[in-house]
């Protein structure tokens, strides 16, 4: 015991504690309100890109389940905001929470098809239903407005006294607070026995049910609780905008919150939010340069960090630290 | 005389064909090298670009721009290969997946950047237009041209496997890696020169696939769907499985389209989903 | 000189400065287009005409400057619309939008026109919608049903057709299509004799092009998107052994534009179509248009260039008319009504609705030259959108 | 050894007729056993035997083609592997099949909280479940992980794992106890650490070991099951077996272990 200088529960309070850098962190999300005034549109869907990014993390991340269909539940928000507020009610909470809910149940349904799969098939599975969703958005037109988008959207203001506002204060504001949330949600879902079980499975598959773990039961959990959180992000983004389009459910979008994830790191909560920031950022100065060819320097960034930062920025950068701390 | 539908056949069957000879070269490399290449449709996209660029500026007739399509691809190919993708053969499949991305990025916007953003068509010789009258059927001369082309890359690839020295370390590697280098054999080269031809078969389709789904910059990332569906329902590495797929996908988009058109789209999501649900690691997949 | 000039609109900026925003300004318009992606080339032509226009007419206007600002949506993002157009306005600080696409992004980018008082022109997005959505927005390209409607009329009457077919892409544009082809058709008397709805991302037409022929119908009507499938639906028509100029197949201008014939070949030979636009239509306007087109971007122009272009003939007048005040509700008060020679021909902004008035020409593909062009066979003069009350 | 079977033995584990095919290979023949309570077994056999193929179809790793598989009285055939274990039938692999980045604190301390059924809870913080973290570093501890337990599993020492192995079974508080070869690449002078481990188990667990080391097996086993060809070739005590002259003829015999 000697040498061992916590106690292992002192220990593990220790690995879920908040640090300097991450308290940092989010004060510098607060920033742009008086730094960056006039970028704050672009704030605001950093931020709920970022939150689609943190969902798929809870999945990929964690539980090394792969999804290339994650905007199926993106969309599924964005339009049930959507068609709630024209139906229902324009109030932006309860939007977020019914959107939340129908996202929810989505992914629990999908989840009991695919929960079985691993690797490739999994990967094709989670393909296929994103693409049979958004070809069922495209479909329903008289639900969502095809390929024109949803119309008839209106939001009200937020609680009653924020009204979304041509510089993007409150779509700033609101899509921060939802994200900040939705991330304390994470952070414990992560450090719960839960989360330990979902990095068990994300370690090794097999092991799981040897030390009688129901895996697939806590894949199936993971899965809806994803999807629950990417609806968030979709219905955020409804309602900021005011608009829900085909393009919320595309493969599209599956593949670009992928690879921000990665970009970013995934496994670390942070990876999504920093891999959203840049690439989005990224996208926005080098499109601001020549529009068509913003492609090639998104993709000499991608190229770039797999060759000189393997796990992702926050991958890489922590191998570098702890290089520089032995030397 | 046969029904129309036969007809209808007829031409999903060369489309199937199509999509084998596009998907073959990624099925190889994700089961022999566990690499998830979503630049494959890249390579094929470079095919498609020699093509265009022979035909339209130097005049070179259709036929004879083929095998340079497939050399250039595969040449290129394997300067990619050994630049960036032999450092991740042991990386995560998400850190190649992020390579392979940026790689299909990047060629996107260099090729609008040479060719411009416009649909390239080219004028193919005039005994691949029109059509045969067989058996009351309307066969397309190229449908007809692309089936024969696929069939002999097919025996090609299939006799190259079998009977060649090459064929057997390759199969030997996609069977046991480290048996393989043991053996003497040397995987990397083996690897490396299975990747070119690889892509040069995806070059290969690309430039047989403009006179039927055109060429544009976004080659790249239009058909790595259906090359991906193609793949995921043979099974990783098995050339017959991609094919037997390949004409599944063909033919059961266009019978599907024919019978149910309320189906449309539809349908080759569903029928790679139903495979996948009975086999996972698809109709010839290892394990 | 490009630098001396710089220097004089640095100079006078600095000169501005001093006395607040005037007449030296100069003026911002925001261009929002699909960049990137799979509609590249409808951007980067609708960029081409607003670079000839500029080219042509200078880039000065009531003694300000113009100023573009290109921003990339990457496709139908009514999202990235709506943001592009916030910036726009709020950081670029741009006087007028302009550009568009596709219908969600003139949709997304709507409600800022509106609520920042913004001129919004919409150079191409076609659903009949888009101008009422704010009332600073004028559109100077098509609406579907206006194509359609008056194809759908003509097909029935003239085109002496009385039990037609429909195929169209499963999709907005597609719908709209569809939706007033049959009910043009059917008001002057025709017979729809059964329709089918395609995938919108659909390679192989053979097995639709099979279910039209089974039922033998004396007219088709086709609407797909512009790209590779045109050339592929012609394909096959042709192997499934219809004839166009046997069987009347009727489509929009897409399906015969300029890459389509030369990938179809002769097959395409007797197709019809009814359009506003192609770079063959006979007038003074259209050939200098086109002489310069190419002498600039060694292309013909198609019917995006041609909303780029006029789409800045607009911007250009309206401002000369309002001296260069960039205020949203002036400069739309003027463009109502305003009426100009385009390439095109004669068209018109209604004053009720801020649409398109313009000539939809009746076209039949034939051979003049060696060549494959689309023939005006019959024009139809100043039609409007059929949909606004 | 201690006294082997009382009169009328409570049986722990019993397979009847258990066998598997792949393809044309039958790799378990009709095996029929039964393990009594707090009996230590062995299963040995020339390679390709078929004990690691055995010991998945107990476990349900694998699905058996005939036959069936009771855990006390109760038959467990049609049960997922999970639900074995959870029913007290715990296993440990040849090859260590561990949680690479995970630290043995955390990855025992999962294997706990999902015997209690509080690995699901995704609200609560894990450091709150003291009972489970205070179990899991007690029986990390007697397995003389201890002052590892924060390090990464993938930087352990290869002995360190195989214990690790051997913890991770036990934290499901197993009633029996299948490990396959626990000490396999274990370095000689490291094995006895690992054996030690095993024979200061708990005198009620019911345990079914595979090892080839002849001296460990007649040391630690009280009775041995001879499997050949994936049939059960004959079973009896260390004593039996050892003096069965056709058990030295084809597994003694072919290999040079004593």
């Amino acid at each position: 015991m000697a040498d061992v200088p916590l106690t292992p529960r002192a220990y593990l309070q220790a690995q879920s504690r908040w640090t300097p850098v991450e308290i940092a962190f989010w004060l510098a999300t607060l920033l742009p309100f008086w730094l960056l005034p006039d970028y704050l549109s672009l704030a605001s869907q950093v931020a709920i890109t970022a939150l689609f990014a943190l969902s798929l993390d809870i999945l990929l991340g964690y539980a090394g389940v792969v999804s290339l269909g994650h905007a199926a539940f993106f969309g599924i928000g964005a339009y049930t905001a959507g068609l709630f507020s024209k139906f229902v009610w324009g109030a932006p909470l309860p939007g977020l929470l019914v959107a939340a809910i129908v996202s929810a149940a989505s992914g629990f349904v999908v989840s009991l098809i695919v929960a079985r799969f691993r690797h490739f098939t999994l990967i094709m599975l989670t393909l296929g239903i994103g693409l049979l969703m958004q070809e069922i958005a495209n479909r329903a037109h008289w639900l969502t407005g095809g390929s024109d988008g949803l119309q008839g959207i209106s939001i009200n203001k937020v609680l009653g006294a924020f009204n979304f506002d041509l510089y993007g204060y409150t779509a700033y504001g609101y899509s921060l607070a939802v994200l900040f949330i939705l991330f304390l949600c994470a952070r414990r879902i992560v450090h719960s026995p839960f989360g330990l079980a979902l990095r068990g499975i994300r370690e090794n598959w097999t092991r799981m049910p040897a030390i009688g773990a129901p895996s697939r039961a806590h894949v199936r959990m993971a899965f809806t609780i994803a999807a629950a959180m990417a609806g968030i992000a979709g219905a955020l983004l409804t309602q900021t905008t005011q608009s829900a389009a085909l393009e919320s459910i595309s493969f599209g979008r599956s593949a670009d919150v992928l690879v921000m994830l990665v970009l970013g790191g995934a496994g670390r909560l942070y990876g999504g939010l920093i891999g959203a920031a840049i690439f989005m950022v990224a996208r926005d100065q080098f499109s601001g340069i020549a529009p068509q060819y913003w492609y090639f320097w998104i993709g000499l960034l991608l190229i770039g960090v797999v060759m000189f930062l393997p796990n992702g920025i926050l991958g890489g950068l922590s191998a570098l630290a702890a290089r520089w701390r032995k030397s | 005389m046969l029904p129309p539908i036969f007809g209808v056949l007829f031409d999903g069957i060369a489309y199937g064909m199509l999509l084998f000879v596009l998907s073959v070269g990624l099925s190889v490399t994700l089961g022999l090298m566990n690499f998830v290449n979503l630049a494959h449709c890249a390579f094929a996209m470079v095919g498609g670009y020699v093509t265009v660029t022979l035909v339209n500026t130097y005049n070179w007739p259709f036929i004879a721009t083929l095998p340079v399509a497939f050399i250039v691809t595969a040449l290129i190919s394997v300067v990619f290969e050994r630049v960036f993708y032999r450092r991740l053969y042991r990386a995560s499949d998400l850190d190649q997946v992020l390579l392979t991305i940026g790689l299909a990025f990047v060629s996107v916007a260099v090729a609008a950047y040479f060719f411009g953003t416009l649909q390239q068509p080219i004028p193919t010789p005039a005994f691949l237009r029109g059509s045969q009258q067989v058996l009351g059927l309307g066969l397309g001369n190229y449908r007809i041209f692309l089936i024969v082309t696929a069939l002999i890359v097919t025996v090609l690839v299939v006799a190259g496997l079998e009977y060649t020295r090459f064929g057997a370390m390759v199969r030997a590697a996609v069977d046991n890696q480290r048996m393989a280098s043991g053996l003497g054999i040397n995987v990397d080269a083996t690897f490396a020169i299975t990747f070119a031809i690889g892509s040069g078969l995806a070059g290969l389709g690309g430039a047989l696939a403009i006179e039927i789904v055109g060429l544009d910059p976004s080659f790249s990332f239009t058909y790595l769907v259906y090359v991906l569906i193609v793949v995921a329902v043979g099974g990783l590495g098995s050339i017959a499985g991609s094919f037997i797929a390949a004409m599944l996908i063909g033919i059961s988009d266009i019978a599907g389209k024919y019978y149910f058109p309320e189906l449309g789209a539809f349908l080759i999501y569903l029928v790679m989903i139903a495979v996948l649900l009975w086999k996972p690691s698809g109709l010839f997949g290892k394990r | 000189m490009r630098k001396s000039l710089l220097l004089a609109g640095a100079v006078a900026l600095a000169a501005v400065y001093a006395t607040a925003a005037s007449a030296a300004d100069p003026i911002k318009i925001g261009v929002i287009a699909a960049y990137s992606g799979q509609f590249a080339d409808t951007a980067a032509q609708i960029d081409n005409g607003i670079k000839l226009y500029m080219k042509q007419h200078g880039d000065t206007v009531a003694g300000r400057k113009i100023e573009i600002i290109r921003k990339d949506t990457g496709g139908p993002n009514p999202d990235a619309a709506k943001r592009l157009a916030q910036e726009l306005v709020v950081r670029d600080k741009v006087d007028i939008l302009a550009g568009f696409t596709l219908t969600p992004e003139a949709l997304g980018a709507a409600g800022v026109a509106t609520e920042a008082k913004k001129f919004m022109v919409d150079m191409n997005a076609a659903t009949s919608i888009v101008t009422e959505k704010s009332p600073y927005i004028v559109r100077v390209s098509l609406t579907l049903p206006q194509v359609s409607s008056t194809i759908g009329h003509w097909a029935a009457t003239k085109g002496g057709a009385k039990k037609a077919y429909t195929m169209v892409s499963d999709y907005g544009p597609g719908l709209d299509g569809e939706k007033w082809f049959q009910k043009a058709f059917k008001d002057a008397g025709g017979e729809i004799v059964g329709s089918v709805r395609m995938p919108v991302a659909n390679a192989d037409f053979s097995a639709f092009v099979q279910r039209a022929k089974d039922l033998n119908p004396e007219a088709i009507f086709v609407f797909v998107p512009g790209g590779a499938q045109p050339a592929a639906l012609g394909k096959a028509f042709a192997e499934r052994g219809m004839d166009a100029k046997k069987i009347k197949i009727f489509s929009t201008g897409e399906a015969v534009d300029e890459a389509a014939l030369k990938a179809m070949g002769d097959i395409a030979l007797g197709r019809l179509s009814g359009w506003h636009y192609d770079y063959t239509l006979k007038s003074k306007t259209n050939d200098a248009f086109v002489k310069a087109f190419n002498a600039m971007f060694k292309r013909n122009p198609d019917f995006f260039a041609v909303g780029g272009y006029d789409g800045m003939h607009v911007i250009y007048e309206a401002l000369k008319k309002t001296k260069g005040k960039t205020d949203g509700d002036a400069l739309v008060n003027v463009a109502k009504g305003m009426k100009w020679e385009s390439p095109r021909g004669p068209i018109m902004i209604d004053p009720a609705t801020r649409d398109i008035v313009q000539n939809i020409y009746m076209r039949k593909v034939e051979k003049v030259d060696g060549h494959l062009v689309n023939v005006v066979i019959d024009t139809v003069k100043d039609v409007k959108d059929p949909t606004h009350k | 050894m201690e006294k082997v079977v009382t009169a009328t033995p409570e049986i722990a584990l019993s397979t009847r007729g258990l066998s598997k095919q792949f393809g044309s290979l039958a790799v378990t023949q009709d095996v029929t056993i039964d393990l009594p309570k707090g009996v230590r077994y062995a299963l040995i056999g020339p390679n390709g035997a078929g004990k690691t193929t055995l010991i998945n179809l107990i476990t349900g790793m694998l699905k058996p083609d005939g036959g069936s598989i009771l855990l006390g009285a109760d038959d467990v055939t049609s049960l997922e592997p999970q639900q074995r274990v959870t029913r007290g039938l715990a296993r440990t692999f040849q090859i260590n099949t561990l949680f690479p980045s995970l630290n043995p604190l955390e990855a025992v301390t999962l294997a706990v909280a999902e015997r209690r059924r509080e690995a699901g809870e995704f609200w609560t913080s894990l450091s709150s479940h003291a009972e489970s973290i205070e179990e899991a570093y007690g029986i990390l501890a007697r397995l003389k992980l201890g002052e590892v337990c924060y390090q990464p599993t993938r930087q352990l020492p290869y002995g360190r794992q195989r214990l690790l192995e051997i913890a991770l079974a036990l934290a499901t508080r197993p009633k029996v106890l299948l490990l396959d070869e626990p000490a396999a690449g274990v370095p000689q002078e490291e094995s006895g650490d690992i054996f030690e481990a095993v024979a200061n188990l708990s005198n009620d667990l019911t345990l079914l070991f595979i090892e080839h080391d002849m001296h460990v097996v007649f040391r630690f086993a009280s009775h041995i099951i001879v499997l050949v060809g994936g049939a059960i070739f004959t079973q009896g005590s260390p004593a039996e077996i050892s003096a069965d002259p056709r058990v030295r003829e084809v597994y003694l015999g072919t290999r040079q272990h004593g």
